[in-house]
């Protein structure tokens, strides 16, 4: 049995591992839900700039004063650092489908094990529109997905086949979900590290993609200390 | 129509009265951001109808082009994302009006095309997805991409931070969006801003959109959203 | 028999003829050689803008002190006006090719009587490159060459085919020389304006394009007051 | 390798070191204007060869990257004009170069392409001339277009006039020209600029090239060209 943790613990658990992921100088890009508090735990030392496709390149976090003039793609206000640049959306999205940012960091509605993602619609429900995501997906170099394991029906999100309408088609690099990090290596996907209290057969009791088990696996990221 | 050198500055009614019923407009923003809200008051308060309306999103129901579509003066919607405005949605459910949802970047890009007199591009985006439904497919060096057609409008209405009297434009904050590159694809291009200068203050390298882009200015008349603009 | 006129009378009558093609307002880029002198003629109460292809939109004279970060597509200085605008090579061509200038003013070794233009290279001599010059006739609202009637061996340029490779096809809309101002009307090209001392059997004796008259003729404007 | 946050500042010697022979190249500049006069005075000075050089034009016989021909260290050149450079026109007359000549707007858009993660597009620009042979055309509404592919690069040397520290650039007059453009399509990219400020100091909406485009940043070093940078 998956260990129950309450929505909080699974948000920011999932954030505080992805934040692990860059390196100084990175060039980062969230979209919104959890991907957004990705940014509340960069570890010190690491300074990465924040991408949003509506223009922004070096975000900061959100001011104490609300300026509209200056949002981030979820609409919230952000500050600008030090060293920052305002462009377009057309050199905005240039940057991205040019593989000049590092990391995005998306949520999911399902992952497949050939990369595949679907996030941005269920068909019977409103469709909201792709917005930006295609060309994420497709233009950054490292596609990091932010989601929780199952959804909340309890049905698997990482599985064989999207049934849902593709944003990309391999395009995922790494998913980090509550209970696991799992990775695509040679177009396979790897499960790396798992929480406590996690085991490989509790985890593929939740997820229909088949996966492999890397030589070694440790303890997922950022855990031991919550 | 030759555009002039010195632009006309009008009142965001008059300046919409180039608007007529059937035509297809780009409206610059990014959700709330630099929305040309003045110039959409105008036409929701005009009697103009059946517009298609190219803008990346619809923002809110009540809320800049968003009220357009609501107010039923809308019959197309171009666009990358709807998710804000409910009543986009539950009109496009109900099919009372068209939609076509583009993603972003392919989005902006048809419309420098259409301004920058190419024929169409080729983007690896979408690939795969329903995104290329409809759309012919070019192999490029072994790898496939989708071609994208450019993209025009008989009016674009936009919103800058500042203008000279000879039209040059300049943004401020990520009002910017879609706004520079829409100024280069209406046959009509209204900029809304929220002060003119005389030429000669804006600094020539500071200039984003050339004034010989724009057919009209009209200064800012919403207060309302005056601090989201 | 064509007049002999010296060539600073050729070039100067030339550019005051297409010096008054223009309204206020109007989008004017100017080629090298000839087309250069065109701003020193444009009348009284019109200011037409000025672009450059290498950036510059709303050009001004030459400017006292040379400085040379301020250049025309011709690598001389430039002065800008006031409402003048720097863009880049990208932008200014996106401006060219998407038809946001008005009128163009080149030079040409060859016109065709299908409106065919070559202006760029006489194979056998060293290749120059044709610039930007392909860009401009295929964006520019209207075309206007602006050449001596007979090259300096006194053959025609205003031929039946153009024989030296293309700069662009059916792309002009007006030719002026020192003799005469021809348009293509309805893909034609027609006779409208002959300079004094001029006929249209001389004419015809140094032009080996087909052309038709103008119900009209009139005297080559510009020409009154030499 | 990741570009980093700070950008190196390296003396243009230093700085073109990571240029091989047989690399392919971009560098800016129009005619005189906004051309990295120093890296390439350092790559003159170095003893790399083989290079594949693209740049609009290859300035003048001694001037920029005109020496760079003249000195026998580019084996191809990919331009629109070269016209201007003697050297250039005669190396290729007697077959020791080789030369692609493109139309200018095409030339520009192919690098943008590169840049931005384009397969290519379709321009209207050389229909009927020789710059459509050996490429593909494509009918798209009844019209006629050359598709044209995307060109980058392994080194990008440009011209800029102020960097801060994050590499953020801003440019001066028309030495901006295919500056910006070659920033976006060069797997390395070093900016030679007039003076480096402190991180804050370039307002953000002026920023014309972001930060996180550049490697490498060099102090220009050549006064003899001073006045024309």
């Amino acid at each position: 049995m998956l260990p129950v943790l309450d929505e909080e613990k699974v948000r920011n658990r999932i954030a505080k591992r992805i934040a692990l992921e860059f390196d100084d100088g990175d060039v980062v890009n969230l979209g919104i839900g959890i991907p957004t508090l990705v940014s509340d735990y960069i570890p010190t030392g690491i300074e990465v700039v924040f991408q949003t496709e509506n223009g922004v390149v070096g975000a900061g976090p959100k001011p104490e004063v609300d300026d509209w003039r200056f949002i981030g793609a979820g609409g919230r206000c952000l500050t600008l650092l030090p060293g920052s640049a305002l462009v377009s959306s057309e050199v905005s999205f240039g940057l991205i489908r040019g593989g000049h940012i590092d990391y995005t960091v998306l949520g999911a509605l399902q992952v497949d094990e050939k990369a595949n993602l679907a996030s941005w619609w269920i068909p019977g429900k409103l469709i909201p529109g792709m917005g930006g995501s295609m060309d994420l997906v497709t233009g950054v170099k490292n596609v990091i997905i932010a989601t929780s394991h199952v959804n909340k029906k309890g049905e698997a999100k990482i599985v064989k086949d999207c049934s849902f309408p593709l944003t990309g088609v391999g395009v995922v690099s790494m998913i980090v979900t509550e209970y696991a990090v799992m990775r695509f290596i040679e177009s396979k996907l790897v499960l790396s590290e798992l929480a406590p209290g996690v085991t490989v057969e509790d985890l593929r009791g939740s997820t229909t993609a088949e996966f492999e088990i890397a030589k070694e696996i440790i303890i997922m990221k950022g855990c031991e200390d919550e | 129509m030759a555009k002039k050198r010195i632009k006309p500055v009008l009142t965001a009614k008059d300046a919409v009265k180039c608007i007529s019923s059937g035509a297809t407009i780009m409206v610059g923003g990014f959700n709330y951001g630099g929305i040309p809200y003045s110039l959409i008051k105008a036409l929701v308060e005009s009697e103009v109808n059946d517009l298609t309306l190219i803008s990346n999103d619809t923002a809110y129901e009540d809320v800049g082009q968003g009220s357009l579509v609501k107010n039923g003066q809308v019959k197309k919607v171009i666009a990358s994302h709807i998710g804000l405005n409910r009543a986009t949605q539950n009109l496009y459910n109900e099919h009372k009006i068209d939609l076509e949802l583009i993603p972003q970047g392919t989005f902006v890009e048809k419309i420098r095309a259409g301004g920058f007199g190419l024929g169409g591009f080729l983007t690896p985006t979408g690939i795969g997805t329903e995104a290329q439904n409809g759309k012919q497919l070019i192999d490029v060096g072994g790898r496939e991409y989708i071609l994208e057609l450019p993209m025009v409008a008989d009016v674009s209405l936009i919103r800058a931070y500042k203008a000279d009297q000879n039209g040059n434009l300049i943004y401020f904050g990520t009002n910017r969006n879609f706004n520079p590159t829409m100024a280069t694809a209406g046959k009509i291009v209204i900029a809304e801003v929220d002060d003119i200068v005389v030429s000669g203050e804006i600094n020539p390298n500071d200039v984003v959109t050339p004034g010989i882009l724009i057919d009209y200015l009209v200064l800012k008349e919403d207060t309302y959203y005056a601090s989201r603009t």
